[in-house]
């Protein structure tokens, strides 16, 4: 964190209470403002009721977490004051509706800002006291109250005159009885002169997939993947993509394999128990060569598990999918800004290799909700559809799968004159036959297996090298995979001003995987630690099967909550100190 | 859906491969009747998609002179139904076993005939599993005895017919394969007809299913169009579809007009051509208003 | 072979010509005299035509592969003579219907059999020729006809008498022929004082399941693990064992899951394509803690691949099954007869543990016929269905998922008065209440997945650890998973004619995985050599993410066709020789 | 299906969790229809085992005091059947969604159905998927919007009740869970029919589904029982199945008689009772037999 303001809000109640739309109004204004945030929403898989919890971290540099700790406290209900206040420190602010909610005893140096919302609001709409909320947090923000009108009237224009005006009155309402009766922050929110725009991450995989122009997107509900499917739901006219809701997740599969064959670019995205399903599929593309992509947004698991909590536990599910040797490409992207380039990047690849592309995503990247600078949002990337055949010609000899010297065959799309063939998930030769049904023979089977694995021999000349960040000779080496780097950078920053110098190996692509270079830098560390968000070491344990490396000092987190910086660099310290080899940090919020 | 070139005969749609199926299995008359109705549509083999699962029938598109693709067992239409999508250009014929289709793949049979989309079906309903030397299929009569049921069928097998008519299918017929000439008619029937259309037809296994063979059928068939039904009434269909004794129906059972296809449905396809041929790119003004929504 | 007498025998001819027959009738004459045979059936998937050959090998010792080498070959049609003559050596015969085969150039050394069967049989039925070669081939090893004869009564007797003279008069009239041209083979068919039985791999699995106490099978067909299906099939009345055909593979785990969880021991088999589709409920069972035990017969993947044809391919989707982190077991038997003695142990596992077990057989074992000392075939092996509690009683305080300090809690039947409870494959609670729907729990979430996770602590206690078999000090020593344990075995024994002392590691448990015992014993080795039956070392890379362990010498073979010990003795000499690392054999028969 | 134990109320069939569902949703009325149904049926806790998938309704195991499992996302009807041939003592009563039954599960449904196995199938019918926050489900009306058919649902809804008649189940009703008493005595009929049984319930979700919500079934349900329809005519059956406009109807669509279940075919079942409790020791005669037929 390199800002001058580094400010932390969390919005709690149930679900029902609306704490989206407080939520969204604020972030707007920030990033209208300039200003970078990074949230996380703790919530469970019920629809009214339970505990919703929105962590929003703003600051006038780029922000990679929610962070550690919180400045303000807004609770919309009694339970996010039991569950949270015992956890605010020194110089915090908790709001709340003091018509409902009874604070208990807050820690010295929290100040509690409660407010009698029927009085101040004149209204019994339960609903009232987000809006109250919103202005209070404004001017404990010693924001311009300008400013969030024109934000209310902004959001509220659609729906008339009239509920803008309820909407500001009770915001004003809000924002002068804190001024009244409220300390504002000593700080006031910066402003800097580049406006931001936000996005959830699975957005950013919509929008990546978009960019990279796929044409065809199918899906199965499933959390914490639907994002994508409502968003390329919304943008499929505009853009000219198909978009289908399928029958299960099989269906989805099979259906973008048909879409991809016939030429389109097609995508699908699912978390674990719909990937499972389609693990078939991913064989199956692979024997066709059909090039395909498929996001697995991770969820806490095993099975059903804890559908909105965060998990990356899906590694060796990608890994092992389906039956047999064959090429699929895996990666995991560390970031939504990254996961929107990287999809574009997995569609080249998996067009030049014809073979299924697998996106390991997860709850933490996929439904947080970020800013980014609209310069970053680039939907012209490079665009590589490999040996492809589109034109009518005579086809003279063609074969589909013709054994050439780096193992890629032209593709004909279905439809071009002249090139009419079979592709096929029974082995075959050259042409497509089908060897196993005409006759069995183990020479031409063995010529196809090495065609097609040797398609991926300079796949790693493809993708960048990872990279290690910052001293080479630091005490420690923190290792993650995907979506841990945030956590990672921010805990390494923890750790500098403790007086431990630590360095950052994250590593993105899965398959292929960058051994040699992966070797080097481990060796070379005084201290090499693995962080993974899951029980078993599962990015370790692959790591090992490809290196033969062997890491003691392991940071692990399974219990549904993503890490927070500190857990990081506790569990660093503590290796250090040499009171554990696998540190599993408490979760110290209820969330 | 013809072009400039010249018609093709059905020995054109031969492919260069011959059938591996036994010498008297009921595949080579649906083989046959798809190639001569190809014809007799005047299409040309790039045209034409086959998507096939796995199974003997399955088999087919290596045998036709048209695009082909042999998927996944129980898969093909949901392969089929991405295929139409992206190109809605193609003439789209699925083509697969019993097993295959209403077995492992029955649920996508479900929702792709309530989709309505253009696709012709083709189930070579043999009433055994063929690929896999001879177990039940969901189409097996109760009691007949297979390497899986040993001392006879015990479960009620299912009726294609009704439940494609009942599932939304807009063309629900059934052939006999030894019966070249009436199986091609429905065939090129279900080709022309926009929509989804079920072909069912009865393919007899030779090796494996004793019971079910081309006497059994020859003794029984009765051609529906020479009793006067009315494919546009549901419950006739539905009726005659049940009927199974010394007399077994065959011919168009349903037909449903004037009914939009998906692809006649979709907002999508209304103008731009078929998917897999637009232009990439995401336009400036594209790109604005969707980054606009997000600031 | 510590037998006097090693013979083998092909019969070669297309599918639909009866080769199944001729075998039949030779094997029951070979255990009825007490031999031991292995015999392997190479063949397409095409039920007419094709190419199908069927190796015999017999000998008064156990055999554990169908060896390197014939000395007789029956050649149905003109397709056999034309493959398979030219690799006929010295004191070998080929015997063929010189009214329709051509013999060809055969090498020196090789005697030619060709008996004009039109003539000799006086019949044009094209069956009579199988017949006629089974008698040409007890003539040809000195056998008495009255043996052949009392064979052939027997299995013709429920045909009729008439059937059985026909078949009698033919074989003799086969038999004749022979003794009058041919020279017989110098060493006599032997005879010991102990008939064998015989068996395919998938009847020992069955057979296995039904000692076991399994009462609920169900399977989708799927080659090459349908004969199991079939042998429950066959035997489910007698032994009161609800047998079913689902409609796919999804259906069957979950109807598996349904039965178990109602207390009856349920198991599945299938082959990779279908176990893709059933493994969103192998993280399901693990998650309800449902105990079944589900076997993956691999074929040559990936995806539909060769059905007909052998590979180990899917130890990685075992591993990888399902979505998340949790127990399961997998185990790779090394024989039908060790698959026969698995089957019933891991069912005492699973019920032990209330986790899946995953059985990896392959065509190798499952597809082919072996002899089997009758004595060996112990159907009451021990049960023990663990913690269950069947009995009706109060069930106060009852908690289906109490966190005890082995993880296993105890495991209440539904129908049982007293212990009403939910499963669930939602994150729960001790209860078996659904903490993600109820409320987040983090600290509970953490305990249960250290719960489930804990349960195996003990496994390794549990499993044999693998030996190390013959000299401590080897030159080699070939490391194998599973189905090669014969093919090694004979390598071995290959390699000690040669005056190259190898010894042998055969591995059976995947996990539990005896890493600590695998490592000591590798390190120890002088050149560790790790052999598998596919393309990219899945064992190897397995093995290294346990251990560490880096093993540059391999052979291995994904051609479709399994080892024969001459192969990886071939391998360990090049190896050795420094003129190979990755050695994968040429398959000099075009089977 | 008594048993000694005292007659049991609704109330006895709470179990100690609250239903996390929303304040009105239409599984409250299911739930509690259950419960009365099983209280008088004399039904004691321990014999009944609930089955269901994923979603909110799928909760319902939860919430009655009755064996639950809780499966995974469309294979209740699978893990019921093997749970009810492992022990067919048990009252099997499957429980679920309509996206749940009928999409994801769609083909279990079909073959569940036409095996008549004894179980009761409840389908809370929302028309839509509820627990991921409102998508198209296949009984979703054509031109929905939800948030995954933002501009209209181009699919046509599929009918769960012609299909049932249709795939062989052998008691199919329709209930509206806002009419407890109705719903009560429809699950009571099923749970007594022997045979597979449907009820598919339109339990709306007033979260997401605001176009099928309690106003719109109230003002449109129309009770089959007050209109003289026979429930052995499966073609009337169909027909009013199909009516869906200002009259909508619900009641027992279709029975048929004289069915034999699975269980009753299935010859493994004839003695012995459950073979979940059966001895698991093979005998030396049966070792004999198969050792016999190896040599
Ligand atoms: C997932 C999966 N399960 C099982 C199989 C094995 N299998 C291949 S074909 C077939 C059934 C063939 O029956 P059918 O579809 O009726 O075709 P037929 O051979 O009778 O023409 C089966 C079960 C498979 N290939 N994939
Ligand atoms: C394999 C799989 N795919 C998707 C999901 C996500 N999912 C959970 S519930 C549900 C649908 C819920 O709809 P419905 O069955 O109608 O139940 P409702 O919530 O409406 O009662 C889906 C798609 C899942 N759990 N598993
Ligand atoms: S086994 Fe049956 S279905 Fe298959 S090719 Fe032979 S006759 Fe045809
Ligand atoms: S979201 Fe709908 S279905 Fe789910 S509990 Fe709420 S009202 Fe019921
Ligand atoms: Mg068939
Ligand atoms: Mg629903």
């Amino acid at each position: 964190m390199a800002g001058s303001f580094d400010f932390a809000l969390a919005i709690g109640g149930e679900a029902g209470q609306g704490i989206a739309t407080p939520g969204n109004i604020l972030t707007r204004l920030f990033i209208r403002r300039g200003l970078y945030f990074n949230a996380y929403n703790a919530y469970q898989s019920i629809v009214r009721g339970g505990h919703i919890f929105l962590t929003v971290r703003i600051s006038d540099a780029p922000v990679y977490t929610h962070g550690d700790k919180l400045d303000l406290l807004l609770c919309l209900n009694q339970d996010t004051m039991d569950r949270h206040l015992g956890l605010m420190g020194e110089g915090t602010r908790a709001i709340f509706n003091s018509d409902s909610i009874n604070p208990g005893n807050p820690r010295q140096g929290v100040e509690l800002c409660p407010i009698p919302v029927g009085q101040v609001s004149g209204s019994r709409n339960r609903l009232v006291q987000n809006t109250i909320a919103v202005g209070a947090t404004c001017a404990l923000l010693q924001l311009d109250f300008g400013i969030l009108q024109g934000s209310l009237e902004a959001r509220f224009a659609r729906q008339g005159q009239s509920v803008v005006d309820e909407n500001v009155g009770v915001a004003r309402a809000g924002y002068e009885y804190a001024q009244q009766n409220f300390t504002p922050y000593p700080l006031a929110l910066p402003e800097t002169d580049r406006p931001q725009a936000q996005w959830m991450g699975n957005e950013a995989i919509a929008m990546g997939a978009a960019a990279a122009g796929v044409k065809f997107y199918a899906a199965y509900p499933m959390s914490p993947s639907t994002g994508v499917l409502h968003w390329m739901a919304q943008n499929a006219r505009d853009l000219g993509i198909m978009v289908r809701q399928v029958e299960d997740e099989i269906g989805v599969a099979n259906m973008v394999m048909g879409a991809a064959h016939a030429g389109a670019r097609a995508m699908c995205s699912t978390s674990g128990g719909g990937f499972a399903l389609m693990t078939e599929a991913v064989g199956a593309a692979s024997m066709m060569e059909i090039p395909v992509v498929m996001v697995d947004v991770q969820r806490a698991g095993p099975s059903t598990g804890v559908p909105t909590k965060t998990e990356q536990g899906d590694l060796w599910q990608t890994l092992g999918a389906s039956q047999g040797d064959f090429p699929r490409l895996i990666v995991a992207p560390t970031s939504a800004l990254d996961a929107f380039h990287t999809i574009p990047e997995m569609f080249n690849l998996v067009d030049h290799y014809q073979c299924p592309g697998l996106v390991l995503s997860d709850l933490l990247i996929s439904e947080g909700t970020f800013s980014v600078d609209p310069d970053d949002i680039d939907m012209s990337p490079e665009i590589n559809r490999g040996k492809i055949i589109t034109e009518a010609g005579t086809g003279n000899g063609y074969q589909r799968y013709k054994d050439t010297e780096d193992g890629i065959s032209p593709r004909a799309i279905p439809g071009t004159e002249g090139y009419v063939h079979v592709v096929a998930t029974d082995e075959h030769d050259e042409d497509g036959g089908l060897i196993s049904d005409e006759y069995t023979n183990p020479y031409k089977r063995r010529a196809m297996v090495e065609k097609r694995a040797r398609k991926l021999n300079d796949a790693l000349d493809r993708v960048p090298a990872p990279a290690l960040v910052g001293p080479a000779d630091a005490d420690v080496t923190l290792i993650g995979w995907g979506s841990t780097q945030g956590a990672i950078k921010e805990a390494i920053e923890q750790l500098a001003a403790d007086g431990v110098t630590a360095n950052h190996l994250q590593i993105k692509w899965i398959v292929p995987f960058h051994a040699d270079v992966v070797t080097g830098i481990v060796n070379a560390a005084k201290k090499p630690i693995i962080v993974e968000n899951n029980y078993s070491g599962q990015f370790y344990r692959y790591l090992r099967s490809e290196t033969g490396l062997t890491i003691d000092s392991h940071i692990r987190k399974y219990d549904g909550e993503p890490f927070m910086p500190h857990h990081i660099a506790n569990g660093a310290r503590e290796i250090l100190a040499g009171t554990a080899d696998v540190f599993v940090p408490y979760q110290e919020v209820n969330v | 859906m013809t072009t400039g070139s010249a018609q093709l005969t059905a020995a054109n749609f031969r492919s260069g491969i011959n059938p591996d199926w036994c010498p008297g299995c009921g595949d080579f008359g649906v083989l046959n009747s798809l190639q001569r109705a190809c014809a007799e549509l005047g299409l040309q083999p790039h045209q034409i998609l086959t998507v096939s699962g796995i199974g003997c029938s399955s088999n087919l598109p290596g045998y036709i002179n048209a695009y082909g693709a042999h998927t996944l067992h129980g898969r093909s239409l949901a392969v089929a139904t991405g295929a139409k999508l992206a190109n809605h250009d193609l003439t789209d014929v699925a083509t697969r076993g019993d097993g295959d289709g209403y077995g492992i793949g029955g649920n996508h049979f479900t929702h792709t005939a309530r989709r309505n989309i253009d696709i012709t079906y083709i189930v070579m309903n043999n009433q055994i599993y063929g690929l896999t030397t001879g177990q039940i299929s969901p189409t097996s009569r109760l009691g007949m005895k297979t390497k899986s049921t040993p001392f006879g069928n015990v479960e009620t097998p299912l009726n294609p017919l009704t439940q494609a008519i009942m599932n939304g299918a807009t063309y629900v017929a059934r052939a006999y394969s030894g019966d070249i000439r009436h199986t091609t008619a429905l065939i090129r029937g279900a080709i022309e007809h926009k929509g989804f259309a079920l072909v069912d037809v009865f393919s007899p296994c030779v090796t494996f299913n004793l019971d079910n063979s081309h006497d059994f059928f020859k003794q029984r068939v009765s051609k529906l169009e020479e009793q006067g039904h009315d494919p546009r009434d549901w419950k006739a269909a539905c009726e005659r579809a049940m009927e199974w004794g010394d007399t077994i129906n065959i011919g168009l059972f349903f037909q449903g007009d004037d009914i939009e296809t998906l692809g006649q449905r979709e907002p999508v396809l209304e103008k731009g051509g078929p998917i897999a041929h637009r232009d990439l790119a995401v336009t400036d003004e594209q790109r604005e208003k969707i980054v606009r929504r997000m600031m």
